[in-house]
């Protein structure tokens, strides 16, 4: 399958994503954030880095980039879309995902691997429920926060997908380290999979989320 | 052109790390006297633009509603 | 067209003085121009010929460090070395230091340090793929020295995360001889293929000069001559210069667009702007090309109003790149530029006349044979004298002072050696930094060195080549004996390369010392420079970049010399990595190398007695150069399974290091018939542990046995304590928990 | 318990890349009148303290004088 890497000023993790596809055997595309095409990707992904230098928020202008009109239908019409670090906040930011990423509580730039659960599935990532898996962050503004009642929706819907096991490291509440939407084709998370991808890293536990959707989208034929 | 003074401000009810710190430090640095710092942005602003436009950027970009209150004023040039 | 006469005869030497330059050196200028130089002509000498930018003072004696050698490409001269590193892959590296900046404001000056290096980087057409920093403060018990650690370390987290360049490695050291002169030094590495090593030259009269980046503002003037080349004492608030905020979003999209015009080859020379901004890029390009240039300043974009021409010139606004484009380029250039979202301006174009002319509109505010701009500056030979402390302080007698001889004692001492600043783990630091963007790095931080893959990630190639990269410099060996301390940091991080399981290959270096102008000061230079270039030639690695740093001092008191050893070893199969943490239990524990009775200036001294004297340990270069060659060989048979050198701290440190890293426990015996705490603590150079599985120790052995290299086979790995025999019982855990801690407790202030 | 204001802003030279961005930001979403942002940080503070008291806390915490001017005003309790 071909995946739509989506690339904005100061991106930089994009080639991490395009690593881990090529080494799982699929194809992908860098799509330019002034473009207002797809490309007839079947999966959008928008990547970790610093879109606009991370200044005024994270995600805050990379959000009225041409393309993301695009993802906005792509999503609306069911695609799977995956925002990952940076590519999460520009998600909240785009009402996208819900919610808000602030910065870590202690105020620090985290880069760290961080022992996670597993809450439930969605197109991007279908592990049983309590599945613990590890996966590295690395954020300054990770801290999600949202109103009570979004939290309340968030938790029946059962749109929290990974939790921080044990404290969050940056203050997430409900140690929310990714959501979904209610369709559940949209996935945020604030961990980088990509970089668990190749086994160089010594951990491979980011290969579930690029082989499941992949799964799902051969058995739905596309 | 016109002058505005925006200050966006955290919402009610979302901590706001950076005070938290800062106050903490504040204390530790023997201001006993310091209760609360918050921390928001104090955005200048100069452009051809009447209140509603301002508004305008204020929802769409400058500040993010889901976690932030903003009040804008505009400055009377000197 | 003539040029203005904004200087009278009499008026301009007294700017001459005030802007730095000495009355010969004026004189000089006067014999080149044969008139009054003008405003903008005295700035531009100025600066070009300040220390920073001329290297007057260490010129004479750089020429001694061997620059060639099998891989190199490109030896010093540019704006970094070049090396191959195999298969047409090579990879450019420099290390350089922004003290000075850092010590005035710590996260802006260190963020700029990154920003500056990283731009020597892509100016060569590499792109930058990792970064390593080497600093230097006083006491963490100090509130200020915290402030300036914690800034910094932010600052080159900030910088560095934003560009998606992990910084992979470095080292830090807490001495109250840097309490008034922090050291910020930072190294980049950056990949290409051969074909795409670019230089910063002009060249191809009518090309057009191509301003990329920032606009132009006042920051930063005469930021290379000002703090650069003067102490640091009260006076210097009054002279401070309005210092740089680093904009590394506007760096991210350079890169991105300068590796893009580079690659599809509408370049024909890029250089960037650092110390001296426009006035040292330009006549540097000029020079090497062998060309003149004209450059229009109104056409400069300015971020400031009225800005005078002599303002623009020498303006250090950051991020900013100088390119050279054929006219029929122009347009596509341009565009590329527009799509990256980044201004870029014609700002002039190259002549025959060999001038560097600088303009407003029609009116010449500058006139100078490029060449003499770049390459007139003065030479000194600085008078040099050996310091009396020298002396006194080796013949330090370490048996004076009362050591701990009960196991009780000893794992005392131990724990608090563990604990303290310069031995300490450094996760606090290398959390900041991200350090796996990029996917190839192999070995991370909290090992001997790091190792990357080759790989141009995400764009389809991919190689198992990988490089090992280590900086080190014990600046209080250099102290106490300057020609061996160089050469230690050498040894050191040779070894740490080898460690990794990386073969040598080249090094940069960051030279940063006191006042050239103070004899004493000038002779531990001179010392530190003849014999790491002796200890260069004897591994056969050349010295590819460098970068000095001069006048380090405060209160007249100079830091302790340092300088750092950037190296870059080579690993053909990124497989053939290694770790110092012990692996399994049952394997065996092999010390390479023999321990000697060596405590001066030792850590082990200045954690326990708060003494920094004594003889500094012994370096046999071939010694040395036959352990490294050992371990690596084991490594790359695959029979070695950890390797970790002996360093600060000694064996017993060295120990207990892996010991943590790998969480598991040894139980060795030490019978090198020491005293225990020179058995524990000595730190003889020359040493690295390594553990082999039962089975493959008889092959090691073999290859030890070879080459005539000393060993001796200690114990093995397993259990939860480090046992080591009639001198060490400690839990893993009562030692993990205070190495792991402490530096998040200093820096907290507790 | 005294309430201050303080306007922390880049000192006069001093480049502030989050305000330039956000100013292209804002031009290329179609608001062409806008000259400049600046970005700067809006404190609120809280505490038992003289002027003189919370003029030493900017020094030394609130604001970086190297590169930032501070601006304090006292909140008149409504
Ligand atoms: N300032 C720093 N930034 C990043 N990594 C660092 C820094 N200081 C030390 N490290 C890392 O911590 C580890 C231990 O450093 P150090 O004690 O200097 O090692 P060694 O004694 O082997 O040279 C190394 O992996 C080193 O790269
Ligand atoms: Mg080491």
């Amino acid at each position: 399958m071909r995946f739509g890497i989506v690339r904005f000023p100061a991106s930089n993790c994009e080639q991490d994503v395009a690593h881990a596809v090529t080494y799982l055997g699929h194809d992908y595309t860098y799509i330019w954030h002034q473009d207002t095409d797809l490309q007839g990707v079947d999966a959008v992904v928008l990547p970790g880095g610093f879109s606009y230098g991370d200044y005024l928020r994270c995600g805050a202008v990379a959000r009225f980039s041409p393309i993301m009109g695009e993802v906005q239908r792509f999503a609306d019409g069911g695609r799977p879309v995956l925002g990952i670090c940076n590519g999460f906040q520009i998600l909240t930011e785009a009402h996208l995902l819900e919610g808000a990423l602030l910065r870590n509580r202690g105020l620090k730039f985290i880069c760290r691997d961080v022992p996670l659960t597993v809450e439930a599935s969605c197109d991007w990532l279908d592990l049983p429920k309590g599945t613990q898996i590890s996966l590295p962050i690395n954020h300054n503004e990770g801290n999600f926060v949202c109103d009570a009642d979004v939290l309340e929706r968030l938790r029946a819907n059962d749109q929290v997908i990974l939790r921080y096991a044990g404290e969050a490291p940056n203050g997430a509440l409900d140690n929310i380290a990714g959501i979904c939407n209610e369709k559940r084709n949209v996935f945020g998370l604030m961990p980088h999979p990509e970089r668990v991808v190749d086994p160089l890293s010594g951990n491979t536990d980011g290969q579930s989320f690029f082989t499941a959707i992949a799964a799902m989208m051969q058995e739905i034929g596309a | 052109m016109a002058r505005y003074d925006i200050y966006v401000t955290y919402r009610e009810g979302i901590f706001d790390p950076a005070g938290a710190t800062a106050s903490r430090a504040l204390g530790q640095m023997g201001y006993d006297s310091v209760k609360s710092v918050q921390i928001g942005k104090f955005i200048q602003l100069e452009a051809d633009a009447e209140l509603a436009e301002v508004t305008e950027m204020c929802e769409k970009l400058l500040a993010n509603p889901v976690i932030e209150d903003y009040r804008i004023v505009p400055v009377e040039e000197a | 067209m003539s040029i203005i006469n904004d200087l009278s005869a009499d008026v301009a030497p007294e700017l001459a003085q005030e802007l730095g330059l000495k009355l010969d050196e004026y004189e000089h200028i006067l014999e080149i121009l044969h008139r009054t130089p003008t405003v903008t002509e005295l700035y531009m000498f100025s600066l070009m010929w300040s220390e920073h930018c001329s290297y007057k003072h260490s010129r004479k004696y750089l020429r001694l460090f061997p620059s060639e050698g099998e891989h190199v490409l490109q030896g010093p001269g540019e704006n970094a070395g070049v090396i191959s590193v195999g298969d047409g892959w090579a990879v450019a590296f420099k290390m350089e230091s922004h003290n000075h900046p850092s010590a005035i404001e710590p996260y802006q000056g260190a963020a700029t340090g990154v920003g500056g290096i990283i731009r020597d980087i892509f100016t060569m057409g590499a792109r930058p793929i990792a970064c390593l920093d080497s600093l230097r403060f006083g006491s963490l018990e100090h509130p200020r020295q915290r402030y300036l650690f914690e800034g910094a370390v932010a600052g080159i987290g900030g910088y560095g995360n934003c560009l998606g360049v992990p910084t992979v490695g470095g080292e830090v050291y807490f001495d109250d001889a840097y309490e008034g002169n922090c050291l910020i030094n930072a190294m980049a590495i950056g990949l290409m293929r051969e074909e795409n090593l670019t230089l910063a030259t002009a060249s191809g009269v009518g090309n057009k000069l191509v301003l990329i980046g920032s606009t132009t503002g006042r920051d930063g003037i005469g930021g290379a001559s000002v703090l650069a080349s003067q102490e640091f004492d009260e006076g210097a608030e009054s002279k401070r210069p309005a210092v740089q905020v680093g904009d590394p979003f506007e760096e991210k999209l350079l890169i991105e667009a300068c590796l893009e015009l580079l690659h599809k080859n509408l370049l024909v020379g890029l250089g960037d702007l650092g110390a001296a901004g426009l006035t040292s890029s330009a006549s540097e390009m000029a020079s090497r090309g062998g060309v003149g240039l004209d450059i229009d300043v109104t056409t400069i974009p300015q971020r400031e109003l009225e800005m005078k021409p002599f303002e623009i010139m020498v303006s250090e606004s950051q991020e900013r790149m100088l390119s050279v484009v054929v006219p029929e380029n122009l347009d596509e250039v341009l565009e590329i530029c527009e799509r990256w979202g980044l201004l870029a301006t014609v700002i002039g174009e190259v002549t025959d006349t060999g001038n560097f002319v600088v303009r407003a509109g029609d009116e010449v505010h500058a006139e100078i044979p490029a060449l003499c701009l770049a390459d007139d500056a003065p030479i000194y030979d600085p008078a040099m004298s050996r310091p009396a402390y020298i002396d006194e302080k080796a013949a330090f007698d370490v048996a004076l002072v009362k050591k701990p001889d009960t196991v009780q004692e000893l794992g005392k001492t131990l724990v608090n050696l563990l604990a303290s600043p310069n031995i300490c783990s450094r996760r606090w630091i290398w959390e900041q930094y991200d350090h796996q963007v990029m996917c190839n790095t192999a070995v991370l931080p909290g090992s001997d060195a790091a190792v990357i893959r080759i790989g141009n990630t995400g764009r389809g190639e991919m190689t198992n080549h990988a490089i090992a990269v280590s900086s080190d410099c014990n600046g209080r060996y250099v102290y106490l004996n300057p020609g061996r301390g160089a050469q230690i940091a050498l040894a050191e991080a040779a070894r740490n390369v080898t460690c990794a399981g990386g073969e040598p290959a080249a090094i940069t270096d960051c030279l940063n010392f006191g006042s050239p102008e103070k004899p004493e000061v000038y002779w531990t230079f001179y010392e530190s420079v003849k014999n790491l270039a002796e200890a260069c030639k004897v591994f056969g690695l050349p010295v590819i970049s460098g970068n000095v740093s001069f006048y380090n001092e405060s209160f007249g008191e100079p830091i302790y010399p340092t300088p750092v050893v950037g190296l870059v070893g080579l690993l053909d199969d990124v497989e053939q990595r290694c770790t110092m943490h012990f692996k399994d239990a049952g394997d065996t524990i092999i010390l390479v190398g023999e321990t000697d009775d060596e405590l001066g200036g030792s850590e082990y001294l200045s954690v326990q007695h708060g003494i920094a004297a004594g003889e500094i340990p012994a370096l046999d270069l071939e010694l040395e150069i036959a352990v490294q060659d050992a371990v690596r060989a084991g490594i790359r048979e695959g029979i070695v399974k950890s390797a970790h050198d002996c360093s600060e701290g000694g064996i017993g440190i060295a120990l207990a290091e892996s010991c943590i890293a790998g969480n598991i426990g040894a139980n060795v015996a030490l019978d090198d018939e020491l005293e225990a705490t020179s058995s524990l603590f000595s730190e003889t150079q020359s040493r690295i542990v390594v553990t082999v599985a039962n089975g493959d120790v008889e092959r090691l052995l073999d290859i030890l046995s070879a080459d005539n290299v000393p060993y001796s086979v200690l114990g093995e790995v397993g259990g939860d304590r480090l046992i080591i025999e009639n001198k060490i019982d400690l839990s893993v855990a009562e030692m993990a928990e205070p190495f792991n801690s402490s530096l998040e407790k200093l820096v907290a202030g507790e």
